[in-house]
């Protein structure tokens, strides 16, 4: 046997062991929490972890958080969707008129009915005619602003005499987790490290709770055990990752792209409702939405199409915008030093992974940061109202390259079709 | 997909489409279809609006060629909004600044617009390159940072005139005459500037290298990379030229009329070109047409608060035209890829009509 | 061997595509317990019949009795439910899913997606003689666990009649055997194949009963025992089987392409292991390999298209390693990419387009930055000519043409412009006996006019028949060299799975 | 368990009410609301059509697009105008769409034509003098030098002053706040004067003010979400009289009000009787009237008289052009304090900033 010569044998190839996921997460979310913590009593900013702040936090991430579940369930099935803000649109007139009519959860009803009206004019694009998805996007976001103005026009006008708003709307009643929201309040006005930080934002997410931001913290595990823990969510998400697949094995491919996508568009709805059936909110307002329904689709890209993920997205968002909204420059102003804080601790984990030039990268920019917050006082206003745009754009910048999305994920699918 | 018919019917099945369901939705809201359609055709020849809609369309067309570029390789320039308004208020700011001889003056603020346009959009090339970030989204935040930082400079480099805040009124030297049509109004002088880009464009895509690669990346992103085209290089040059035409799309009106940005410049210019580049399937002619549609629908609308029709009916209008010229496009190709296959079918099946085909040559 | 009724009974199936008759009146009938072999050229309508059998696609006539009751499936859940499972040519798994959820997805009715189903599909694997982890990703798993998948998916289903659309075609002889000795065990048991493969030894040795397609209807059935190869193949093409034969050697001492100590990575994970490589003119080097051992990544690798952690490649005498894929190109090398739809052709676009792709900064399709619209479509005409594709014309898009002629307009487009080095990987895969031998012949005549070619094929006859050298790779590293001339594949197989007794 | 709104989370940090200071002495309270054309009989105008432009936000917007159309109504009532147009904007149109709207009213022969809102500013020097024989207005804008232009302008600082001043009164940590929509020049006016106006009568008051966009994003006008956050936040810093100049954002600031069981002040008309904010009509203890509607009536009236001489140049304190609001009655106790200062301001004894 002298045919095959044998050079050498090979080395077997070693597979490193990996933190699970989810722990993770949780390291990353509790080593964010101390820098925050830290940051807020070394600067002296204490609605960085203020109970104040993280309801502010959740009032502003529900609606973000709603329409990146939308985008969710849209992009698990293989359905890139960007209508997400038209559909949002058509939620807050649906929820708005039938709010009007007959009370707050009749409008929460008809706000998921007429998102999903939205999603399924998405789905009878792309998935039965073949569209693009971005094309189908951009024609719904068109179409259900030029839809919610010209009903509005036509229905809420002669009512509330205007034709951008809707009359006003009767809202959810908000309820408070006691005496536990009492308690983390005493805590909280203690003052002190650590413990007032953790019952601060605890206490920010038990407190002033409506029923519509109960439903919200619901569909997120809720999303999670239908898509990854049913029959129903493996199909779907087969759709995602290799429709000719799970064609061949009799799913019908084209039926849970369908549900999907008006899921998808009845919570983007729920998340336009989010605008106006709360406490302290106005009724349907012509551009209310305002790119919500962006923010949301990066949201969800940031959580890497993960509903644990797309939370933290949507918490980032909802945070950075409550704190320049609610105590502006100042705590903008003392982020930087948060910033500072964690790349350095970046840095060390770099530096742990032996991966020096990352280390270096993060010292540099920590360094920068630390500059800037030590020479300025105030940043201008007109960049900080920003904050959580840029937030988003720099994180992403940073961890996007370890983002998975669904295989098939803005694939045209035909039945039939060869792959 | 090379003859007219694929390339003509579907947008025309699309307009018709359109305007049958616009219809629907006039009568049921108890208008009148056809009175509404004669309102806004005659609105046409009424003072300066068949000039406006020229100047608008002119805009409308950079930056749906802006778009279009993006879209010759899959890529979604969803800033060009952004980056029309940054580069038309840096380039006024700039305008404002110096003093140059007439005509270099001019030029130098649409160098400053280009190159504004592109920077920007440079942020979301370099992140989507080095980073993998999705230039849909780094281009959504980019385009709300940009109002911020707008607002920013405006505030620092630009002057109050009554309530109206902008930049620095432009001396004469650095404006550009447009052709004064009378009482119908003035055509802006950077009209032509659309024009040459479209000429641009046409040449680039359809006879050059660079618009071949462009193209080929975009049909197939592996192919071109085993074909040899530089992917990293083609997304970051593609971007550049599409921020950099984005960029322009605002002088027309700040050189030709306004002579300063203020921060109440129109907004809506990034959507209506993506929107226009669909319909126009980023043809260069068919851009024109789609820009020009555009612009008639949006000037002559201004009309319809006249016979109390909502004029909100143009934007579903535009948003309907979208959908279903995409879907008209889809159908029309299903057909002639069916009809193309039974030709070679056909063609083939008369060439060899021996079972098997060169079995003897082996 | 039961006397029941047979276990399929397929009359008169017609079916057409546009512009194709992919079957016309095949008549087809399967034993219960039989393995059933079903043979034909490319194209001849295997898949076809197997799809529409499967539900996967209508028949346009024609009947499908299933254990002698006539049924007429709309979708594969139905088919399914008769008990038919399918094993498609090409794999059809989620990558992003693991190994479980790829097996219950469909089927999560019998025993939900959660222990119970896991606790079956583990008895089921055990049945079947398989080892397989059921949480990790299939995107991890190499080929022949992925068939393995595949299989285990049509058994939790309860299927009793299974079709195995050329399942062989991607394993190495080793695997093949396993594979049988599945089937066979199987067999006893009471299932009922239906087997699809263009290798005829492969059928002779595993087939009770085989049926010939050709140009879309049945030539005929015989018993795989009554029958040898040649005549198999003679029923298939109407013709003699071309095989891949030696000429005289071309071999110069001039090295075109030398690759010294190339490696590669792929997310920390070493994918080529210190590669050392030379082809000379006038010499095809043969690259032997189950897939995913690496020869995707060393064509990308030498084609410029992957970063590589150290190595060099060299050119002749030049330098190639910090060149981008361009220049190499332009340096002189020709590639044909092993998925022609995917990274060979612009399917939307015309076949003179097409020809300009990787020569966009050649003569004769462009002139400096301007292309030479005129050049490019005669050098077309040239190619379509020369390599006969079967056309009706320059401007019809890519996407129209077979997969063979496809092929054959790529092979004339890289033989253009005098290249000195061609890579081919899995030059003739999928493409017909007519076409394979065309693209044969015109590999020889290239490097007996000296050109140097890096061969990379699946098809072992092929690599045989072809190579002057034939270069083994296996885990990323170049293990074993064999002389073609007195090779054989079982030989090769064995170096190919990393088993040392096959020295 | 359900949340009861009221008496929450406001005045964190309370520290009693204001040191007040004395309004300031001299003039008499006595109104000096004597326009000229309040007390002529109205003229008769039945002959003369009326087109209105508007601005974003268009009619019903319970800002000032509603007030012009409450003067126009006023005119009609009194004067029996013939037919009259009104024309709505859309949100970020080009210049050109305003000059459409402009030319159009003027060649479909209205005289005069009203533009309503600065953002007319240019297009009105360009279309103005193409009409000649039509009269135009334009309100909150100073536009010189076209003959046929009459600007109507008002001193919104004063009026916001006022407004400064009850808040400071009202308060009972000494502590308020102001919320604007977006930062332009024309709310920094109501920003500065609401200041000047707390100072003046709370020297030690603690002022939180805050926008909701940067000039040029408008939906800082369309977001009442982010009306009320920023609204909350002030009154967590223990705010408690909060001031609103965030067009229909205010509706999320009172709101936040609501729930915390603080006091609102609104802004432009009478919010207090205005039925899109009637849940929040308890917190609003007064609003700062900028009367369009009396610039809108005076303006017909002054071209119905063909003598556009007796419109005033600025419509202040002095004339009741700007004032405050008293429906509701939350604020009767503070009517001798605010005459008193508005005397101050008329006579000049009190100059009111209009910048930050
Ligand atoms: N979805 C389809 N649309 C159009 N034509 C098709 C389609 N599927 C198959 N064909 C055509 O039908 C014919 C039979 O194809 P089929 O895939 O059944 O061949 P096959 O015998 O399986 O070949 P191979 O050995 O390559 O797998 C081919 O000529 C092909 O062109
Ligand atoms: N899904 C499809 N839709 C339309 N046409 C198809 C489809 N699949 C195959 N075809 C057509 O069938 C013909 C040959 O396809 P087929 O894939 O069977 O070729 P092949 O010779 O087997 O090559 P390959 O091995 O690449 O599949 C071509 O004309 C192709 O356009
Ligand atoms: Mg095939
Ligand atoms: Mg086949």
């Amino acid at each position: 046997m002298t045919a095959v010569m044998v050079e050498r044998t090979p080395s077997a190839r070693d597979s490193g062991r990996k933190m699970p996921g989810w722990a993770r997460v949780l390291l990353w979310v509790v080593v964010g929490f101390v820098a925050l913590a830290i940051t807020s009593y070394q600067t002296g900013v204490p609605q960085l972890t203020g109970s104040g702040t993280v309801q502010a936090a959740v009032r502003l991430g529900i609606p973000i958080l709603l329409a990146a579940l939308g985008g969710l369930w849209a992009e698990r099935a293989g359905v890139i969707n960007i209508g997400l803000e038209g559909m949002m649109i058509m939620g807050t007139w649906g929820g708005a008129w039938a709010g009007y009519q007959c009370g707050p959860l009749a409008g929460l009803v008809a706000a998921a009915v007429f998102g999903g009206l939205g999603g399924l004019l998405h789905a009878i694009a792309t998935v039965s005619f073949g569209v693009n998805h971005i094309v189908s996007g951009v024609a719904i976001n068109l179409l259900g602003a030029g839809a919610a103005k010209y009903l509005s026009t036509l229905i809420f006008e002669p009512i509330s005499q205007n034709p951008r708003q809707s009359p006003p709307v009767p809202k959810f009643d908000t309820y408070s987790m006691q005496p536990l929201s009492g308690w983390l309040q005493q805590l909280e006005d203690l003052q002190r490290v650590g413990i007032s930080d953790v019952a601060g934002i605890l206490g920010g997410l038990v407190s002033g709770v409506s029923p519509l931001t109960m439903l919200a913290y619901l569909l997120v595990p809720a999303s999670y055990l239908i898509l990854w823990r049913s029959p129903f969510g493996l199909r779907l998400r087969s759709c995602g990752e290799n429709p000719v697949a799970a064609e061949s094995l009799g799913v019908n491919v084209y039926r849970y792209k369908y549900i999907a996508v008006i899921i998808s568009g009845a919570l983007a709805g729920i998340g336009g409702a989010a605008l106006i059936l709360n406490p302290g909110q106005a009724g349907y307002l012509e551009g209310q939405t305002n790119n919500r329904g962006y923010i949301g689709l990066a949201a969800m890209i940031f959580g890497n199409w993960r509903p644990g993920g797309l939370l933290g997205g949507a918490a980032l968002f909802g945070y950075s915008d409550g704190l320049q909204l609610r105590s502006g420059e100042t705590s903008v102003h003392a982020l930087f030093y948060g910033a500072a804080l964690l790349l350095v601790v970046v840095a060390a984990w770099q530096i742990w992974r032996r991966n020096w030039f990352a280390a270096g990268l993060s010292l540099v920019a920590a360094a920068v940061m630390y500059s800037i917050y030590w020479f300025t006082d105030e940043l201008p206003e007109e960049l900080t109202a920003y904050t959580p745009h840029l937030v988003t754009l720099v994180v992403l910048g940073v961890a996007a390259q370890q983002l998975r999305p669904p295989a098939a994920n803005g694939l045209q699918y035909r039945r039939g079709a060869d792959q | 997909m090379n003859t007219w018919r694929a390339r003509l019917l579907p947008p025309a099945l699309a307009i018709v489409f359109s305007a049958v369901l616009c219809s629907a939705v006039l009568l049921i809201s108890g208008a009148d279809p056809i009175a509404t359609l004669l309102e806004m055709v005659a609105q046409v020849g009424r003072g300066t609006t068949a000039v406006d809609i020229i100047n608008t369309a002119g805009a409308y067309y950079l930056v749906a060629i802006a778009a279009a570029i993006g879209f010759q390789m899959n890529l979604l320039n969803i800033g060009i909004e952004g980056q029309c308004r940054l580069a038309a208020c840096v380039a006024a700011i700039v305008a404002g600044a110096v003093s140059l001889p007439f005509g270099l003056h001019a030029a130098l603020v649409v160098v400053v617009g280009a190159v504004t346009g592109a920077a920007w959009c440079g942020i979301a090339a370099l992140l989507k390159v080095y980073r993998g970030v999705s230039e849909v989204i780094s281009t959504i935040m980019l385009n709300t940072l940009s109002i911020g930082l707008i607002a920013f400079l405006v505030r620092v480099f630009g002057e109050m005139r009554g309530n109206s805040q902008g930049t620095a009124i432009i001396p004469d030297s650095g404006l550009v005459p447009g052709i004064p049509l009378g009482g119908a109004g003035t055509v802006f002088g950077l009209v032509l500037l659309a024009v040459l880009v479209g000429v641009g464009y046409a040449l680039l895509i359809d006879r050059t290298r660079y618009g071949f690669e462009l193209r080929a990346s975009g049909l197939s992103p592996a192919a071109a990379r085993a074909g040899g085209v530089n992917s990293k290089r083609m997304i970051l040059t593609a971007m550049l030229i599409s921020g950099a035409i984005a960029g322009l799309a605002g002088l027309p009106e700040i050189l030709g009329r306004d002579h300063t940005f203020t921060v109440n410049f129109p907004t809506g210019y990034g959507f209506a070109g993506l929107a226009i580049a669909l319909l126009g399937r980023n043809h260069p002619l068919g851009v024109a047409f789609g820009a020009l549609l555009w612009s008639f629908l949006d000037k002559s609308s201004l009309t319809l608060d006249n016979i109390g029709v909502p004029k909100e009916i143009v934007t579903i209008l535009q948003g309907t035209i979208v959908l279903a010229v995409v879907v008209a496009y889809e159908l029309v190709r299903r057909r002639e890829l069916a009809a193309e296959q039974r030709r070679v079918g056909k063609a083939v099946d008369t060439a060899e009509p021996v079972a098997v085909s060169g079995g003897e040559r082996a | 061997m039961s006397d029941g009724p047979p276990a399929v009974e397929l009359t008169s199936i017609t079916k057409t595509f546009p512009g194709v008759v992919a079957n016309s009146d095949v008549n087809l009938t399967v034993r219960a317990g039989e393995v059933h072999a079903l043979c034909g050229e490319n194209g001849a309508g295997k898949s076809t019949l197997m799809k529409i059998l499967y539900g996967m696609q209508a028949p346009d006539s024609g009947t499908i009795r299933v254990r002698g009751e006539a049924i007429a499936f709309r979708t594969p859940a139905e088919a399914i439910k008769s008990g038919i499972g399918m094993v498609h040519q090409h794999f059809m798994l989620a990558d992003n899913l693991t190994v479980l959820e790829n097996i219950v997805l469909g089927a999560e009715g019998s025993h939900g997606i959660g222990g119970k189903a896991r606790r079956r599909v583990l008895e089921l694997a055990e049945q079947a003689g398989f080892e397989l982890r059921l949480d990790v990703l299939v995107e991890r798993l190499g080929v022949a666990d992925r068939q393995r998948v595949e299989i285990l998916k049509v058994l939790y289903r309860g299927a009793r009649i299974i079709i195995l659309d050329e399942p062989t075609a991607v394993l190495v002889p080793q695997e093949v055997d396993e594979l049988f000795t599945t089937l066979r065990t199987m067999r006893e048991q009471g299932f009922t194949f239906l087997f699809i493969s263009h290798k005829l030894d492969e059928v002779r040795s595993i087939a009770d009963t085989v049926t010939v397609l050709r140009r879309g209807t049945t030539v005929g059935t015989v018993g795989a025992s009554e029958v040898t190869s040649r005549e198999l193949a003679e029923m298939m093409v109407g013709s003699e089987l071309p095989v891949a034969e030696h000429g005289p050697s071309t071999v110069t001492d001039r090295e075109v392409l030398t690759v010294s100590g190339l490696s590669a990575a792929e997310a920390d994970r070493p994918v080529l292991d210190g590669i050392d490589l030379a082809v000379r003119a006038g010499e095809i080097v043969g690259i032997a390999g189950v897939e995913g051992n690496g020869q995707t990544e060393l064509v990308e690798a030498i084609m410029g298209m992957r970063p590589i952690t150290s190595g060099q490649v060299k050119l002749g005498d030049r330098d190639m390693t910090a060149l981008g894929t361009l220049a190499r190109r332009e340096a002189g090398i020709g590639y044909v990419p092993e998925d022609r739809h995917r990274q060979g052709l612009l399917l939307d676009e015309s076949l003179w387009q097409n020809r300009i792709l990787g020569h966009q900064t050649r003569r004769p399709v462009s002139r400096g930055r301007w292309l030479d619209r005129q050049g490019a479509k005669d050098d077309t005409r040239r190619i379509v000519e020369q390599f006969d594709v079967r056309t009706p014309g320059i401007d019809v898009d890519a996407a129209a043409l077979s997969g063979g002629n496809q092929q054959k307009l790529i092979i004339g487009r890289e033989l253009s412009g005098d290249p000195k080095l061609l890579i081919a990987a899995h030059p003739t895969r999928g493409v017909d006996v007519g076409a394979q031998a065309g693209i044969w012949e015109h590999l020889r005549n290239a490097r007996a006019e000296g050109l140097a070619v890096l061969l990379i094929s699946a098809d072992l006859d092929e690599l045989i028949g072809l190579s002057d050298t034939i270069r083994v790779m296996f885990r990323g590293g170049l293990v074993a060299t064999a002389d073609p001339r007195s090779v054989t594949p079982e030989q090769l197989g064995a170096a190919m799975t990393g088993t040392q007794e096959a020295v | 368990a359900k949340d009861t709104g009221g008496g929450g989370s406001a005045g964190g940090g309370g520290n009693g009410p204001c040191q007040l200071s004395a309004p300031p002495p001299g003039a008499p309270a006595a109104p000096t609301s004597a326009t000229t054309t309040e007390q002529m009989p109205p003229p008769n105008a039945s002959a003369m059509r009326v087109g209105v432009a508007f601005d974003i936000g268009g009619r019903g917007d319970a800002s000032f697009n509603d007030a012009s159309i409450a003067g126009l109504d006023r005119a009609k009532a009194d004067m029996g105008l013939g037919e009259t147009k009104e024309l709505d904007a859309g949100a970020g149109e080009p210049e050109d769409a305003k000059q459409t709207r402009l030319r159009q009213l003027a060649r479909e022969g209205f005289n005069p034509v009203i533009a309503v809102g600065y953002a007319y500013a240019d297009a009105l020097k360009l279309v103005a003098p193409e009409f000649p024989g039509t009269k135009f207005a334009i309100i909150d804008e100073q536009v010189d030098g076209v003959p046929n232009v009459t600007p109507l302008v008002f001193a919104e600082e004063q009026g916001s002053f006022l407004a400064g001043v009850v808040a400071a009164h009202k308060s009972k940590n000494c502590h308020i706040g102001f919320v604007g929509g977006v930062q332009t020049p024309l709310i920094q006016k109501f920003e500065a004067g609401f200041e000047a106006g707390a100072k003046a009568a709370a020297p030690d008051i603690k002022i939180e003010n805050e926008y909701l966009t940067p000039a040029g994003d408008f939906s800082g006008f369309q977001d009442p979400n982010k009306g009320s956050e920023v609204a909350t936040g002030q009154l967590e810093a223990g705010a408690d009289v909060i001031y609103h100049a965030a067009g229909a954002s205010g509706k999320g600031v009172f709101g936040a009000v609501k729930g915390a069981g603080a006091q609102a002040i609104g802004v432009d008309s009478d919010q207090y009787n205005q039925p899109t904010v009637a849940e929040y009509k308890d917190v609003i203890i007064s609003s700062m009237l900028k009367r369009i509607d009396l610039a809108v009536y005076d303006y017909i009236a002054a071209v119905a008289r063909n003598d556009l001489s007796t419109v005033p140049k600025k419509f202040d304190v002095a004339i009741d052009g700007v004032t405050y609001s008293t429906s509701g009655g939350k604020i009767d106790d503070l009517k001798t304090t605010l005459d008193a200062y508005k005397a101050a301001i008329a006579n000049g004894q009190i100059q009111v900033p209009d910048k930050p």
